[in-house]
């Protein structure tokens, strides 16, 4: 059977600055069915595609769509002529209506005269939540009063509002709870039974290879190799995502699970809201703690809260057997807190690399606490840079021209600089590729031994299972479960008390 | 959200601030309204007061503190008035020019702004800086002065503001509420870099956004224009005070924008203000004494706005 | 040493002063204009309508006729302005500075004789202990405009002028009399002394002169029964804000107001919004403004300032810069008092204003200030003190 | 190879745009030397006048850069300098010493920089209209202290009394030294790097445990002494008070500083010394139209077009090409 190319893309260069994203790259989607692109953070999986769907433009290459010429001048442009894309990060305006979020930039399709039918619009966007399965949502609410997933249903029902030939899907259903998948899949399922296209983007290699038909490899800005259906394995996929054989471990080998006695850390009877529910948890001297949960459950709060940046309205948090004051004390402390979301929390993206891990380890350097002698600090920070390898041209270079794991690199210098006893990590590893990613467990791991604790907190189960000596599942703010490290842990356990 | 909870949030500011003025003229023994005056007096803060409001809160909602925005209304009221006295233009033809020429240089001030892309605050410091002077040059540093001008210096009367309130204010709801610009400029003002993404144009929204503040500012410039028959020449930022007198309105035009349109919430937090200057003008306060008691207003004000829900448990435990 | 210094000083100017007469008795004064003078002019004010009409006699008329170079300043809000200001004109070799800024004369005249330049007031005094310590400074040309008494006294005369005509109810605009500025509290002293006068009453229990410190006291002008006259409103300062403008209605619509007296601004303020059957007087300069406030009858009286009346300071300091300095016999410097031209009807006005504005034929002309060049005080005196319009007239 | 220089390349760009205001600076002495010769100016007097005239703004733009590195804006500079200056002046008339005056004037100073603060960190107000607010606090209380004084329009400190003070030397003294002070404190110690990094990222200071209320304050108190610092030279060029001295010193601060290539969002692309380069490079481009005797009107134009280009070509490395900048 002749299958018909919806999606060409052919010699696709673009650089950003000196980097080049994609190299002469050439991607062909068939009509029918589910094509997965896989690879590593910067491999340029979600360049091409973007470009694809007119979010920017490319410096070289042609796109064919449907053996025309396709050149979008915008998404709008894109959706509106057949291709749609769901963004990876969040792609809803939060201070709108969700009906003026579905018809982002086309509220002149409601225009009567000169003037907009507020009304109709709202009709029109019940609809469309209708049609893909989330008429829980209310399409005349304000979007930033929804939770992260109906915001993402939403952006969902923006695009499948179009009909699009062409459905692009970017790393969505890590967020997303079961509810939220199963949208999705059977969005996806739809449009490959009615013969349109879907391009499938995760770095989650059970769920593509479960969902997709063909599987393409990038790394680098270069297609690596194409994998039809009956040629998906575990360990070749692996293998061309990072160019090499991963040598040694992966997550840690041992089943030991064993940890100190001594408490470190631990919260008493917390309560906050709808975040956390009169929980308590202990954090032991050597023992890594994994949380899990789906993103709204918590557990991220959990980790401020125990970092005294987020006050509970009762109980409290307390490191060695002390209340948390404040940031500023829980430091004093020897506690380290990496923040999820790394561009904002984490990091000053518009400072230097020595700037952002000095900035915690003041206290380390600089004499009598005050005086900072240059000499003292690129020596300090010298250090760091070289203990994690930090990829960077120079200590003076800006933190927003690196790769994301480089960035977590330097988030993590920032605490393990300073030698603290206790890290919590709130999902240390987003968005960080597979390389990187080894070598933070293997830090983790190496800090264990070492009889410092950590509090893993992640929306990754595979990695808390890999990684915890203790593993608890949360689920809106309370514990629903807690595990011990073992063989046989899998991640359907887990799921069950998420959900 | 409960009809009775909203009628609250919408008038307890002004409702507050008209007992408070009525209850210390009445100690003080003058009546509020007494002439006809003091009606057009009051009815010319509140459109004056409104349209700065409007302006600034135009772009300041998107992050854009244009502080150009008083030398447009300078500039333009200072070229519509030479016309019309030249050319013996009616009063109502001098408002369009005020304002068509208002839309014109606040678009250019945007113009400058989406060219350069630099910080709005440091683009409007020199349009600010650049429209002084170009009045000043324009007129010779003389000024505009149409005192006698009986057709121009008639315009102020209760009727007419009214309408310069009622007008302005249909225009910029119907525009940021009904129509497409209005829809794009509400998606960019929350999440600019998502509607940039979708194909939402910003730079054009931006241009218009300055245009209409422009337009509002060249309807202000006419207003202090007519009200006295002179325009003052100024430089060296001498534009910039009207601004500040906008922040408290603008700010209890937000609060009161959570109950009801935001631009309505203008409205009343300009009526607010008109009151307070009538009681200014009907007790003959001190200016010194004005403004301490408007910096007060404005620091309490905005203590209650940022420490809201601190007032609100306050409030619950004293239940 | 300081004293030595001040007393070398003297009679090192003594002595010239003494050569100088010997010489002009000598020879006649001889204008050599091979050299283009820089003069700086230091403007308080540059928006004024006064202040413009200024500018333009000089860089108009003067700067044609002889070979000098005017340097303006900026707007000057304070003091720092003007030292900064007069730092400018010396970097850039300016000869003299004529000065219509006051913030801080003595000041200037310290700053401009330490560098050699010389200094002229024009249109203003020094107070009597600033021209004692600066008469004898031979960098100081001197001063010439209204002293306190003549502000004083043209407020006196506007004040009376409408008493005259009857009426009883007035309104006091007090311009910048919350700031103190002295010549906006003499000129109010002198409307409010002009109705105890004829109203025989009192303002605060003074009448006359006394009232001057009575404004001091309070910063404003008290509104209230003055005998059978009455002061019905009063506004002051230029907040120009909506409660100001508020004020300035209110008080040019007061139920029965006559007259509104306006020690400045007086129809560019209350034009608009004044009154049926109210008249408006005011002190400013024979600009275009007025002129059409005079003739719509907007204006019903007019002291104003007429633009060449800062001619005789130039032609002073010129004489000066070219080494003929005009000294009274005690080698002292200049001061003399000049006043307004009182306009109270469009026709007297526009008599003025036509000779004021033009650039071809000003009040006083190329011959008639060249007259002053090198002359003696005396002469200069009796040329400055005849200021009335047709006094002057009568000159050419 | 070929990809190391050019990063090389680009760090060396980052760099060279970094110090265009530098650049900046020094075209405009050029292009006042090249007028100056031209237009027979007494340069050596000039110089000493450039001095004069930058001072006081150079002074507390410097402390002025502290509160900027916050990424907040204080409008109220100007008045509080008048106010600092008028008690000072009218200390110095009750007591008749300098030093006393010094303090006060450096003492009221930081008393209002405190207010601001206090109340801004507080209850968490936004620091500009803190400042909008305070300015019009301080133009009354401008107002009464005139009043008060009782002796007219102004305050005057004897010439005599501050002579000595009015001089070259001292006025480099003061501002070499505060400079030094501050640039050590910004660039050497704790307290200006954490200004900087939560000037750059609030959110990520707090959670690196930062206090941000307290390195506000310090902000306030490094501007107030600039202002008392700068209120008392201005005392000693001229020392006769009105309520407008050191009007226009609050824009002017403002001006010098973006002019000097600070970002008005603050963070660690702050510079200590973008507020003297800045203030220096306003004055020569004054004086630049001083000399060509330019209209008023005309005159600011250009000013406001070369501070536009200037800062332009200054902050070309920092622009989004996607979003405009907020």
């Amino acid at each position: 059977m002749e299958r018909k190319a919806v999606v060409e893309i052919r010699d696709m260069t673009k650089n950003f600055g000196i980097t080049r994203a994609l190299d002469r790259v050439d991607i062909t989607v068939y009509a029918g069915e589910i094509c997965g692109l896989i690879g590593e953070n910067g491999s340029g999986k979600s360049t091409a595609t973007s470009i694809y769907a007119g979010m920017q433009s490319c410096d070289n290459g042609q796109m064919f769509f449907k053996g025309e010429r396709w050149q979008p001048s915008s998404m709008m442009d894109a959706l509106e002529h057949g291709v749609g894309m769901i963004v990876q990060e969040n792609g809803t305006v939060p201070g709108i209506t969700v009906a003026e979020n579905i018809f982002l930039g086309e509220s002149a399709r409601f225009r009567k005269g000169p003037l907009i039918r507020r009304t109709e619009m709202i009709r029109k966007a019940n609809e469309i939540l209708k049609s893909i399965g989330a008429d829980h949502i209310e399409a005349s609410a304000v979007t930033a009063s929804l939770d992260f997933q109906d915001r993402k249903l939403v952006e969902i029902a923006r695009v499948m509002g179009k009909k699009p030939e062409v459905l692009v899907v970017d790393e969505t259903t890590t967020a997303l709870s079961q509810k939220g998948r199963d949208i999705i899949y059977d969005i996806m399922d739809k449009m490959k039974t009615d013969g349109k296209t879907v391009i499938f983007i995760s770095h989650d290699l059970d769920e593509i290879m479960e969902v997709c038909d063909r599987l393409t490899v990038l790394r680098d800005g270069k297609i690596i190799r194409t994998f039809e259906k009956d040629e998906f394995d575990e360990e070749a996929v692996k293998t061309s995502m990072i160019g090499r054989e991963l040598k040694g471990d992966y997550y840690r080998s041992d089943y030991d699970g064993s940890y100190g006695q001594e408490v470190v850390a631990e919260l008493r009877q917390a309560n906050l809201g709808d975040q956390l529910k009169n929980l308590s948890l202990q954090l032991h001297k050597g023992e890594i703690l994994g949380i899990g949960g789906l993103s709204h459950c918590g557990m991220h709060t959990l980790g401020k809260v125990l970092f005294g940046a987020v006050k509970p309205e009762s109980g409290e948090a307390l490191v060695h057997g002390k209340p948390v004051r404040d940031e500023a004390y829980a430091m004093k402390e020897k506690v380290g807190y990496v923040a999820k979301d790394r561009d904002v929390e984490s990091l000053c993206l518009d400072a230097s690399i020595r700037d952002n891990i000095s900035v915690a380890g003041l206290d380390q350097f600089a004499v009598s606490r005050f005086l900072i002698l240059p000499s003292k600090e690129k020596a300090y920070v010298k250090q760091q840079v070289d203990d994690l390898s930090i990829k960077c041209r120079s200590a003076e270079q800006y933190v927003s021209a690196l790769s994301g794991g480089n960035k977590q690199k330097v988030a993590f210098g920032k605490w393990t600089g300073r030698g603290s006893e206790i890290l919590i990590l709130d999902c240390p590893t987003r968005g960080v590729d597979i390389g990187v990613k080894q070598a933070m467990y293997q830090l983790m791991y190496r800090m264990k031994k070492e009889g410092k604790s950590i509090l893993l907190i992640s929306e990754e189960m595979a990695e808390l299972i890999g990684m915890s000596d203790r593993l608890i599942v949360m689920k809106d703010g309370e514990i629903k479960k807690e595990f011990r490290r073992e063989e046989k842990l899998s991640e359907s356990d887990m799921i069950r008390y998420m959900i | 959200m409960k009809m009775t909870k909203r009628l609250f949030g919408i008038f307890t500011i002004p409702a507050a601030v008209l007992i408070v003025v009525l209850a210390v003229s009445r100690i003080q023994g003058v009546a509020l309204f007494a002439t006809e005056g003091n009606w057009v007096s009051f009815f010319r803060s509140v459109a004056n007061v409104m349209l700065v409001t409007l302006a600034l809160s135009i772009n300041l909602n998107s992050g854009r503190f244009d502080f150009s925005i008083g030398s447009v209304a300078l500039l333009s009221s200072v070229i519509s008035a030479t016309i019309s006295i030249q050319y013996q233009l009616p009063v109502g033809i001098m408002l369009l020019l005020s304002v068509v020429l208002g839309a014109v240089f606040g678009f250019l001030s945007g113009l400058v702004y989406v060219i350069v892309k630099l910080p709005p605050i440091i683009v409007g410091l020199a349009m600010a800086l650049f429209y002084e002077g170009l009045a000043f040059a324009v007129t010779g540093g003389y000024g505009v002065s149409f005192v006698n001008n009986t057709e121009l210096v008639g315009f102020p009367s209760v009727r007419n503001y009214s309408l310069i309130i009622v007008a302005a204010l249909a225009a910029v709801i119907l525009i940021f509420d009904y129509t497409k610009f209005g829809y794009n400029y509400k998606a960019l003002l929350s999440g600019q870099k998502v509607s940039v993404h979708i194909g939402i144009r910003e730079i054009p929204n931006t241009l218009i956004c300055y245009g209409i503040a422009g337009a509002l500012m060249g309807a202000q410039g006419f207003i202090t224009a007519t009200n006295t028959g002179t325009i003052q020449m100024t430089l060296n930022f001498g534009s910039i005070g009207a601004m500040f007198a906008a922040f408290l309105p603008m700010f209890i035009g937000g609060y009161i924008g959570r109950y009801i349109n935001d631009k309505i919430g203008c409205l009343l937090g300009a009526v607010s203000m008109g009151l307070v200057s009538l009681a200014y003008v009907r007790m003959d306060v001190d200016s010194s004494v004005q403004q301490i008691i408007s910096a007060l207003l404005l620091v309490c004000f905005l203590i209650f706005l940022n420490n809201e829900q601190k007032f609100k448990n306050l409030v619950k435990q004293g239940r | 040493m300081k004293k030595w210094r001040r007393l070398t000083a003297f009679l090192l100017t003594a002595a010239m002063v003494l050569m100088m007469a010997c010489t002009v008795m000598a020879e006649a004064p001889e204008m050599d204009e091979s050299e283009t003078v820089k003069i700086g002019v230091l403007v308080s004010d540059t928006t004024s309508a006064e202040a413009l009409a200024f500018r333009a006699y000089y860089e108009e008329y003067i700067q044609n006729q002889y070979n000098v170079n005017f340097m303006y300043s900026d707007e000057l809000k304070d003091s720092a302005g003007e030292a900064s200001a007069i730092d400018n004109f010396i970097a850039n070799n300016c000869k003299a500075v004529i000065s219509l800024s006051s913030f801080d004369r003595p000041a200037q005249i310290a700053q401009c004789s330490g560098a050699g330049v010389y200094y002229a007031v024009a249109t203003g005094t020094l107070t009597d202990e600033e021209y004692e310590a600066a008469k004898t400074n031979e960098y100081y040309v001197g001063a010439i405009g209204p002293d306190l008494m003549t502000e004083y006294q043209t407020g006196y005369d506007m004040a009376k002028y409408f008493l005259d005509e009857g009426k009883t109810k007035f309104a006091i605009f007090g311009g910048a009399i919350p700031y103190y500025t002295d010549m906006h509290i003499y000129r109010a002293a002198g409307m409010l002394a002009a109705m105890c006068d004829v109203g025989e009453g009192s303002y605060k229990d003074a009448t006359g002169m006394d009232i001057i410190g009575k404004i001091y006291e309070d910063g404003a002008v008290e509104t209230g029964a003055i005998g059978n006259v009455e002061v019905v409103g009063y506004v002051g300062g230029y907040d120009m804000d909506d409660a100001w403008f508020g004020k300035c209605g209110e008080m040019a619509q007061t139920e029965g107001l006559e007259v509104i007296l306006a020690v400045g601004n007086g129809s560019d303020f209350f034009g608009a919004a004044k009154g049926e059957g109210v008249q408006i007087a005011s002190v400013d300069a024979y600009a275009d403004s007025y002129k059409e406030a005079m003739e719509a009858g907007t204006l019903n009286y007019l002291a104003g300032k007429f633009s060449a009346s800062i001619g005789p300071i130039f032609m002073a300091t010129y004489s000066a810069v070219k080494g003929y300095p005009i000294r009274d016999a005690e080698g002292n410097a200049l001061a003399l008092s000049q006043g307004y031209w009182v306009a109270d009807s469009a026709e007297t006005f526009n008599t003025y204003y036509a000779v004021d504005s033009s650039k071809e034929e000003p009040a006083y002309t190329k011959e008639m200030l060249d007259g002053l060049f090198g002359s003696s005080y005396d002469d200069f005196a009796a040329f400055v003190s005849a200021y009335t319009f047709d006094e002057i007239q009568g000159l050419k | 190879m070929e990809l190391k220089s050019v990063m090389n390349r680009y760090g060396l760009k980052q760099k060279i745009f970094s110090i265009a205001p530098l650049f900046g600076l020094i075209a405009l002495v050029v292009c006042f030397l090249a007028a100056a010769t031209a237009k027979d100016l007494n340069i050596a007097y000039s110089m000493k006048n450039i001095l004069n005239q930058s001072v006081v703004v150079a002074v507390i733009a410097t402390g002025a850069i502290f509160i900027y590195t916050l990424g907040s804006f204080d409008i109220s500079l100007g008045a509080s300098a008048c106010v600092s200056a008028l008690v000072g002046g009218m200390v110095y008339n009750a007591t008749g010493s300098v030093t006393l005056m010094f303090l006060t004037c450096v003492g009221v100073a930081v008393a209002i920089a405190l207010i601001n603060s206090v109340l801004a960190s507080v209850f968490n107000l936004p620091v500009f209209v803190t400042t909008v607010a305070m300015l019009s606090v301080l133009n009354a209380v401008v107002l009464m202290l005139i009043n008060i004084n009782g002796t007219g329009s102004q305050i005057a400190v004897p010439t005599d009394a501050v002579a000595g003070l009015n001089t070259t030397w001292f006025k480099l003294l003061v501002l070499v030294l505060f400079f030094a002070v501050c640039l050590f404190v910004f660039d050497f110690t704790k307290i200006g790097r954490l200004q900087k990094f939560l000037g750059g990222n609030p959110v990520c200071a707090k959670l690196s445990g930062i206090n941000n209320k307290r390195l506000a304050i310090i902000a306030f108190v490094m501007s107030g002494i600039a202002v008392g610092l700068g209120s008392f030279l201005s005392i000693t060029y001229a020392p006769t008070l009105t309520k407008n001295t050191a009007s226009s010193v609050g824009m002017d601060v403002i001006i010098s500083i973006v002019f000097g290539g600070m970002p008005v969002s603050g963070g660690a692309r702050s510079r200590i010394y973008a507020a003297v380069v800045g203030a220096f490079s306003m004055t020569f481009l004054n004086q630049i139209m001083v000399m060509f005797n330019l209209n008023s009107g005309i005159g600011q134009m250009v000013k406001a077009v070369i501070f536009l280009i200037v800062v332009s070509l200054a902050m070309s490395n920092q622009r989004n090409k996607e979003i405009l900048p907020r």
